[in-house]
Formats: structure tokens, C-alpha cells, sequence
């Protein structure tokens, strides 16, 4: 059901993004849909009553880093959490490129509005 | 291992991150800058000619997989790799002369490296989610390349672009969840053994239409192709042959049949769509691009169309491929192959001219200032060299024997027949007919004809531009000489086998990464 | 852009030094706690754009120039390859190897570089997105009544 | 549990309002209330490194966001597109959204993950090994800069292609005239 929240999230993002007509809009849809990807992506990764992926002093079992069981039974998946970083980053930069070209189509055209924004035929 | 794979993405990233120091020294720190790129993009070439028919995994931090990330060339990746090489070297020469004519060309430099350093990534990698960082690089690159020139219509463009691809990327991305949540794993050669324990379960075939959707548009098959009309001829000509040449082939078309044929498994539906998607690229493109007077968004429909007949080639192997299932015969195997191997080649080959095709559009434009093909004119007696090469691609293009693209499109010819497609040989035909069509109107009103007032004075560029275009030219009419069986062997034939070998790309990959290391 | 009031001023030249401590500490001990290159890097930039709400572009601009930063943004970046290239070099073939960890200091028990390569790594990191994030605030906010980086040379 | 429901109400809520909503400063703090909203998830969802980088990210993107929408273009620009692609989109969307909504039963429940549940899954090796084969405490850390540090190195080049591109973009004059022939 949680899952199902997130795609509607997404398909809110994408809503925005295909029917809207203020280019601004447009980034804040696409922005939405990075949203919902991510708090997908972590969802996958959680476990009821979870901990944190850091290993604490407590959880040290032994020389070498070794972990203790309990640990290993309830820490969440460290991966999603990974690859969100790397999507939170992604999705910064490519925010500030698309308000870049925004800022720039504004200053060409006057306007933020697509539909005003057609110099290109078909 | 003579030579580690990395180095194919290393060598263009360290080279895109030095172009804003090296560039930052005034004149001559610019021309070190261009020199510097040069060497790359050519270095590049030669390691993938050096890579043919080579097959290495290789572990990236020395972490066995499904821990770390692992690199995988076989057949297809040095296919691409190969393309690519060919494409960004004859690029970047003809960028030294044509980029003068814009500001900031150390940054130009920095982006372009960047885009083959992605390109190459995606190529390469073996890992899904390192798939979908490198396919991120390529896009941003290419965003950012295409809105170059500041102008209105770059800049709209631009956006457009941007906004449909980072849209495509999403879907991927959301794919690439859902195929966690269902396998635990990222590594594609674990997630096809996953697919194969399990079998395909709802949410893995929604990842799977999410994933052609997502890499359907990066592709521009027909009903995702809005932007790539006006993406391509907004960009500068170099970019615009690397564009169409290679990246949409590489985002698009290899990534899907990598995902589709080796992650997934091909089935007989999944085939009828991409046969489906294929022929409406072909016939859609090509009855667009005949009505067009813009010399470069001519060619950016052309693209489309091309673009489905590689997909066309697949997609028949992927559906003769699917009909039989597993336990396949040697005489459907050998059409299926068949059938590949026309794609592929159609591939490489339109890498080349379309490439070719781009680069004399841009020396047209550099000289006459217009892309408007109805204010040119008589241009054959000015511009010979241009004029020559040009004349080759389109007769490439369009099939006439001895050049390379009449052997991919009788293969394709073929092999559709043999599927039992014959409507399906029909439309390549009638599609080549529109392809003669729109490159006849290309040689009328560029090249033959008057030569209006204004044009009187214009001359035929030299140095740099010439070279790439005649290197392009005779590669484009030596292209034939691929299907020479020794040569078929060492670069299309192990392609080819990369995709019939469908999903025992899993145990091949993981025995390599056993052993290898 | 002229900047604020004195009172601003007087708290953000307080505070930026604080926020400036603080992204060092997230950078530097991204290993042990949460945080690390992409946080701190973050926390690094927004003390310089503080500074630039408070004080008007001019003079963050004096203090860091736009192509100082991307010069630091290349270096940054630079490092970070020339770690993962360096694992080719130090120990058979392998791009990213964790050398220092798994082989200089293997079974040693050390405060400083615990996790080899990665406390280095999240360095190089730092300096590439504090210097991309404060390249990009001030290019959005100095269009139009600036110009770029390239043609002042 | 409940929190999740919550917290996720909270962040549909805001984001249908910045759809919605005419003004474009007030869609752009909505975006702000979503992204401090995913921030306390990630927090609940025990991922605090990522509910850090999103906060700083957060900040970061609204003042771009900001900076954008600020002074420029008064007249609001509300509506849709043409009516008849309209129409199409959001079938389309609906459609999707119903295939979609279908196929989150073949996922493992929320609060059982997947990794747990498959035997040879990468995650559970980084959670046993992490600490002992990179010395890395975090083992977010210990992944994104050791085990994936390829990732890491593409994600930063990303930055740098974005920054890049947008210097590139943000340009005063993009052509020139040329100098002198071609040697």
C-alpha cells in the first residue's frame, strides 16, 4: 500500500510534467518524480524495527570488524541508501541545468509559458 | 590484460576534467586544449580497433561480483565501442575549424569528452544501476551541447530535449527499483539468473515496459520522437553527427537490446513490439522527412527512419528467437542470426554516413550561412570536395550496390522473408524508396541547380573539416568489406552471438568473473 | 545586489565561520558518521552563498573568483580520478583498489586514514561540490548583469 | 507504521497543491515542504545520511528554485495545454497508473526486504563484511566510496558535466565572427 502511495507520487510528477503548460511547472513535476524514485528506492530497503547501516561500538563482536548477529538481523538494506545518494546528486544537477535553460528561454522570450515558445515548427 | 578496460572511461574523463585548466591559458592554451582532445578521441580509436574480438570481465576495486561492479567486453560492447571511436574521432577534427565560429571552446571540448566518457560507460558496464549514472552523464552532455550556440531555437529545443529525456531517465530509473525489489540484486548477470529461477512475475514485466518506454525515448522510436527533430539540427554539426551517429544508438537501441535480449529473455511479444515500434519509426521518419526544406532536420527524420531498421533487424531476430523458445533448431538459429547481423550491420554502417551526412550539412552551412535548402543552390562547382562526400553518404543511404547500405538493407530483405514477414520486406523497400526520394531533393537544390546571387563568392573549406569528411567517405565505401567472412568473424559474428545467446549471458559472465580473477 | 543590513553582516561573518567548521567535520569524518563528501561539500558551499545573501555578490566574488572556483572544481575532481587511477599502479590492476586499507596498512591499527582510500576520497569529493554548488548559485544570480568567466580572458 | 502513512499524506498533499496552485512562488515552498517531508521519512526509514544529504540538497534547490521564479514573469501562466493532448496525456497517465498500481503485490511487504530473503543477495555480505574488508564504520560510506566507488565517481562527474553545461549556457554571446581562414 506504501509502495502504491509512492507511484501515485510519481504519476502526480509526471502529470505535472506532461500537461502543464508553465515551465516552471514542468521542473516541478519532473522534480516530484525524483521524489517518489527515491523514497521508493529506500522503502525497499527498510525493515520493521530497523537500524541504521553504522556500526556502532556495541555491535562489534569481534577482532577484525566483525559484526554481532543482532546487527545482522536488523540493520536495513545499505544499498538503496547508496544508490539514493548518487540519485539525490544526479537529480541536483540536472535541477540546475534545466533552471539554466529556463532562466535563459526566459530572458530570449519573456515568457515562461510553452505554448508562447514555439519558434520550431513540427 | 594487456590493457585494463577502464582506461576507456578514465582516458576521456581525465581528459574533459583537464579542458577547463588547460583552456584557461588564453590562445594558446586553447589550441593545447584542442590538440589534447584530439589525441584522446583518436587514442580512443585505436584501443577499440585494439579490442575486437577480445572478451574480458573485469572487477572494478578487485570486488568479486555481486559485491562490487564488474565491466564486461564481448562481441556487442567492441560493436559499439568500435562505432563510437570511429564517430567521436572524425567529430572532434572537424570541430577544430567549425567551432571557431563559437565562444567558450575549452568547455565545448570538457563536454564532448564527457559525452564519449558516458557513452563508453554505458557500453561497458555490467551493472544496471552503473548503466543508468552513465546514461546520465551522456544525456546531460547532450542537453547542454545542443543548446550550444544560445539562440532561440537552441535554447527550445534544449528544453524540450531536456525535459523528454530526463523523463525517459526516471522511467529507467523506476525500473531499475522495481527489478531490485524483485531480484535483491543490480548486477544484470545475477538479475537474469533471478528471472530465470523465478520467471517473469508482474512487477518485473511492468520494469520491463518502463524500461522500453524510458529507453524508447532516448532512442526517438516513432511515438517518443518528438524531440529529436529538433534537437539534432539545433545542435552544433559535430554534435549533431555524434548525436545521431552514435548516442542515440548507444542510449537507445543498445541498451534495450542489452536489457530485452540478455537480462530479460526474449519473448515472441516483446519481439512484436519491437517489430511494431520499429516499422513505425521507419515509415513515419521517412514520410516526414520528405516534406522537410531544412537540410538538417531532413537528415534528423532520416535518423528516425534509420533508426527503425536497426530496431527492425532485432526485432525479427528477437521474434524468430522468441517463437522457438529455448530449445531452438539450427536452421531458425541461423535466420535469427541472420536477421542480428542485418540490424548490426545497419547499425555500424548508419553510425558512419549519417555521421558523414551531419558533417557535410554543417560545411554547407559554415559557407552559405543557411540551412534553408531553397536558398541554395549550383553548390557542386564551388564545394566538389563536400559535394563528393556527401554524394557517397546519400548513395550509402539510400542502397545502391557497391555501398554499404545496400548490404544491410538486402540482409534485412532477406530475413524478414525468411520470418514469413513478407509485408514486412515490402515496407523496407517502399521506405528506401523515400529515402531515394529525400536525398535526390538534398542533391537537386544543394548541389545542382542555379547558384543564387548572394552564394557567388563562397568557397570550399579546407584543412581540418576536408579531412574528416574524406576519412568518413572512404570508410563509408569500404564498409561493405565487413561482410568478408574473416572480417565477419572477428567483429559482427561474436555481436551477433552476444544477443542469440539470449540469457545464458548469466552463466557466462559470472563463470568469466570466477575465473578471470 | 549590496547586501543587508550591519546586524546581518555582524551574524553572518559569526555565523559562516561556524558553518564552514562544520562542513569540514561532516567531510572529514564521513567514515564513522552519517554525512560525508556530498553533505559536507553542500554545507562548505552554503556558507559561501550565506555570505553572498548577506554581503551582495561583489565581495564573496573578490574573496573566491569564479575561476578560481572552477579551477578548484577541476581539482577536486582530478583527485577524485587520480585516487581511482592510482589503485592501478599500487597493487596488481585494479581501478579503485582500496590499497592503503588492504595491503600499507593491513592488519594495523591506525587513527588517521582508518578506511584507506575513502576518507581521501570523500576530501576530493568536498572540494568538488562545495566549488560546483557555489559556481552554479552564482552564475544563476550574476546573469544578466555580469559576464562569464570566458570573456574576461 | 503509521508514521509512514502519515508522513506520505503529507507529501502527496503538498505536491498536488504545487500542481495545482496558481502562484508560482507558493508551488516552488510546496516543493520545500515535500522535500523536508522526505527528509523526516528517510529519518524514520533509518537512512540518515541520505535524510542529511537531502536537507542540504533541499535548501540548496530552493534557493535555485527561487532564483528562478523570483522577479520574473508576473502574469501568472495557469492552465493546460490544448485540450485534445490533454485529454490523451492523462488517459495515458491513468492507465499507467492502474498497470502500476497492480503490480507492487509481487514486491515483499513493506518492512521485509528483499535482501533478507534472498540467500546470496550483495547486501547482506556488506552488512557482515562491510566494516572488516574497508574499515569504513558507516557502511553507506564504506559502499558508495569502496564496494560501488565506480557509481561515485560517475555521480561526481555528473556534477561536473551539469556545472559545465550550465556555465555553457548561461553564456552572454554564443557565436562569434571567424577569425582569419582555415590553415
Amino acid at each position: 500500500m506504501l509502495y502504491a502511495l509512492c507511484f501515485l507520487l510519481f504519476m502526480i510528477g509526471l502529470y505535472s510534467a506532461v500537461v502543464k503548460k508553465n515551465m516552471v511547472k514542468i521542473v516541478i513535476g519532473i522534480m516530484i518524480m525524483e521524489y517518489a524514485v527515491n523514497l521508493f528506492l529506500i522503502m525497499l530497503g527498510y525493515r520493521l524495527g530497523g537500524k541504521a547501516p553504522i556500526v556502532g561500538e556495541e555491535d562489534i563482536a569481534g577482532a577484525g570488524g566483525q559484526v554481532s548477529d543482532l546487527f545482522l538481523n536488523t540493520s536495513v538494506d545499505p544499498l538503496p541508501q547508496a544508490l539514493v545518494l548518487t540519485t539525490i546528486v544526479i537529480c541536483l544537477g540536472s535541477l540546475a541545468l534545466m533552471i539554466s535553460i529556463c532562466i535563459r528561454v526566459h530572458e530570449k522570450y519573456g515568457t515562461f509559458d510553452i505554448t508562447e515558445i514555439r519558434r520550431l515548427k513540427g | 590484460m594487456s590493457m585494463p578496460l577502464p582506461l576507456f572511461v578514465a582516458i576521456p574523463l581525465v581528459t574533459a576534467f583537464l579542458m577547463p585548466i588547460v583552456g584557461g591559458f588564453g590562445r594558446k592554451g586553447k589550441g593545447a586544449a584542442t590538440v589534447l582532445a584530439n589525441a584522446a578521441t583518436i587514442c580512443l580509436l585505436v584501443f577499440a580497433v585494439a579490442s575486437v574480438g577480445r572478451t574480458d570481465v573485469y572487477l572494478m576495486g578487485k570486488w568479486s561480483i555481486p559485491l562490487g561492479i564488474n565491466l564486461v567486453l564481448d562481441g556487442l560492447s567492441s560493436l559499439m565501442l568500435l562505432a563510437i571511436g570511429v564517430v567521436s574521432a572524425a567529430a572532434m577534427l572537424f570541430g577544430v575549424r567549425y567551432m571557431q565560429q563559437y565562444t567558450a571552446r575549452a568547455k565545448y571540448l570538457s563536454l564532448f569528452m564527457l559525452m564519449v566518457a558516458g557513452m563508453n560507460g554505458v557500453v561497458l558496464s555490467g551493472d544496471i544501476f552503473n548503466l543508468f549514472v552513465f546514461l546520465e552523464i551522456a544525456s546531460l552532455a547532450s542537453y547542454a551541447l545542443v543548446g550550444f550556440g544560445c539562440e532561440h531555437e537552441e535554447l527550445e529545443a534544449s528544453f524540450k530535449y531536456m525535459v523528454l529525456g530526463t523523463i525517459g531517465s526516471l522511467f529507467v530509473l523506476f525500473g531499475i527499483a522495481l527489478v531490485y525489489g524483485n531480484t535483491g540484486t543490480l548486477n544484470m548477470a545475477y538479475i537474469s539468473r533471478a528471472i530465470q529461477q523465478s520467471g517473469v512475475n508482474a512487477g518485473l514485466s511492468f520494469a520491463l515496459a518502463l524500461f522500453i518506454v524510458g529507453f524508447g525515448l532516448k532512442a526517438a522510436m516513432v511515438p517518443f520522437h518528438a524531440w529529436l527533430p529538433d534537437a539534432h539540427p539545433s545542435a552544433p554539426a559535430p554534435i549533431s553527427a555524434m548525436l545521431s551517429g552514435v548516442l542515440i544508438k548507444t542510449l537507445g537501441v543498445y541498451a534495450l537490446s542489452r536489457i530485452v535480449f540478455n537480462v530479460f529473455g526474449i519473448s515472441e511479444t516483446v519481439g512484436w513490439l519491437l517489430v511494431v515500434l520499429a516499422l513505425s519509426s521507419m515509415v513515419i521518419g521517412a514520410l516526414l522527412a520528405i516534406g522537410q526544406w531544412d537540410l538538417k532536420r531532413l537528415m534528423a527524420y532520416s535518423s528516425i527512419s534509420q533508426v527503425g531498421y536497426v530496431m527492425l533487424g532485432i526485432g525479427i531476430g528477437g521474434l524468430i528467437l522468441g517463437r522457438a523458445g529455448p530449445d531452438i533448431d539450427s536452421e531458425h538459429l541461423a535466420w535469427a542470426s541472420l536477421a542480428i547481423l542485418g540490424g548490426l550491420f545497419h547499425l555500424i554502417n548508419h553510425s558512419v554516413y549519417k555521421s558523414l551526412l551531419f558533417l557535410t550539412s554543417g560545411s554547407v552551412q559554415m559557407t552559405t550561412g543557411t540551412r534553408e535548402m531553397r536558398e541554395m543552390g549550383g553548390l557542386a562547382q564551388k564545394m566538389p570536395l563536400t559535394r563528393a562526400t556527401c554524394t557517397v553518404a546519400s548513395a550509402a543511404i539510400v542502397g545502391i550496390p557497391p555501398f554499404s547500405g545496400f548490404w544491410s538493407k538486402l540482409i534485412l530483405v532477406i530475413a524478414s522473408v525468411q520470418a514469413h514477414l513478407y509485408w514486412v520486406a515490402a515496407i523496407i523497400l517502399l521506405v528506401s524508396l523515400c529515402t531515394l526520394i529525400m536525398y535526390l531533393k538534398v542533391q537537386r537544390h544543394v548541389f545542382l541547380g542555379e547558384l543564387p546571387e548572394n552564394l557567388q563568392n563562397v568557397k570550399e573549406n579546407t584543412g581540418c573539416m576536408v579531412t574528416a569528411m574524406v576519412f568518413l567517405a572512404c570508410l563509408c565505401t569500404l564498409m561493405g568489406l565487413l561482410l568478408v567472412p574473416s572480417l565477419r568473424e572477428m567483429v559482427l559474428t561474436p555481436a551477433v552471438e552476444v544477443l542469440t545467446n539470449g540469457v545464458g549471458y548469466s552463466t557466462q559472465i559470472i563463470e568469466q568473473a570466477g575465473i578471470g580473477n | 545586489m549590496k547586501g543587508m543590513t550591519i546586524i546581518v553582516k555582524t551574524i553572518a561573518g559569526w555565523v559562516k565561520i561556524l558553518i564552514f567548521m562544520f562542513g569540514i567535520y561532516v567531510v572529514l569524518f564521513g567514515d564513522i558518521t552519517p554525512g560525508g563528501g556530498f553533505a559536507g561539500g553542500v554545507i562548505l558551499a552554503s556558507s559561501y552563498i550565506l555570505l553572498m545573501l548577506a554581503f551582495g555578490r561583489e565581495s564573496v566574488e573578490k574573496n573566491l573568483p569564479q575561476a578560481l572556483a572552477l579551477k578548484l572544481l577541476c581539482c577536486g575532481v582530478l583527485a577524485f580520478a587520480a585516487i581511482a587511477i592510482s589503485g592501478l599502479f599500487f597493487g596488481a590492476d585494479g581501478f579503485f583498489w582500496n590499497y592503503i586499507y588492504q595491503e600499507w596498512l593491513a592488519g594495523k591499527d591506525v587513527e588517521f586514514l582508518k578506511a584507506g582510500i575513502i576518507p581521501l576520497a570523500e576530501l576530493a569529493i568536498g572540494l568538488a561540490v562545495a566549488a560546483s554548488l557555489f559556481l552554479v548559485i552564482l552564475n544563476l544570480s550574476s546573469f544578466r548583469s555580469d559576464i562569464s568567466v570566458d570573456e574576461k580572458e | 507504521m503509521l508514521i509512514f502513512y502519515i508522513l506520505l499524506l503529507f507529501i502527496l498533499i503538498a505536491a498536488i497543491i504545487a500542481v495545482e496552485t496558481k502562484d508560482l512562488l507558493s508551488s516552488v515552498i510546496c516543493i520545500g515542504a515535500i522535500g523536508f517531508g522526505a527528509s523526516i521519512m528517510f529519518l524514520f526509514l533509518r537512512a540518515p545520511d541520505i535524510a542529511m544529504t537531502q536537507i542540504v540538497v533541499e535548501v540548496l534547490g530552493l534557493i535555485i528554485l527561487i532564483r528562478a521564479t523570483i522577479r520574473r514573469d508576473l502574469t501568472f501562466i495557469s492552465g493546460d495545454r490544448e485540450f485534445f493532448g490533454t485529454v490523451v496525456s492523462v488517459v495515458i497517465i491513468f492507465t499507467i497508473g492502474l498497470a502500476g498500481l497492480t503490480v507492487f503485490q509481487s514486491l515483499q511487504d513493506f518492512g521485509n526486504p528483499i535482501f533478507a530473503n534472498v540467500p546470496d543477495a550483495a547486501s547482506q555480505e556488506y552488512i557482515s563484511q562491510g566494516l572488516a574488508k574497508t574499515g569504513a564504520e558507516n557502511l553507506v560510506a564504506s559502499i558508495i566510496l569502496d564496494f560501488r566507488a565506480y557509481d561515485t565517481l560517475g555521480e561526481t562527474t555528473v556534477l561536473f558535466t551539469t556545472i559545465i553545461g550550465s556555465l555553457v549556457i548561461l553564456r552572454r554571446e554564443g557565436r562569434k565572427t571567424l577569425e582569419g581562414p582555415d590553415q
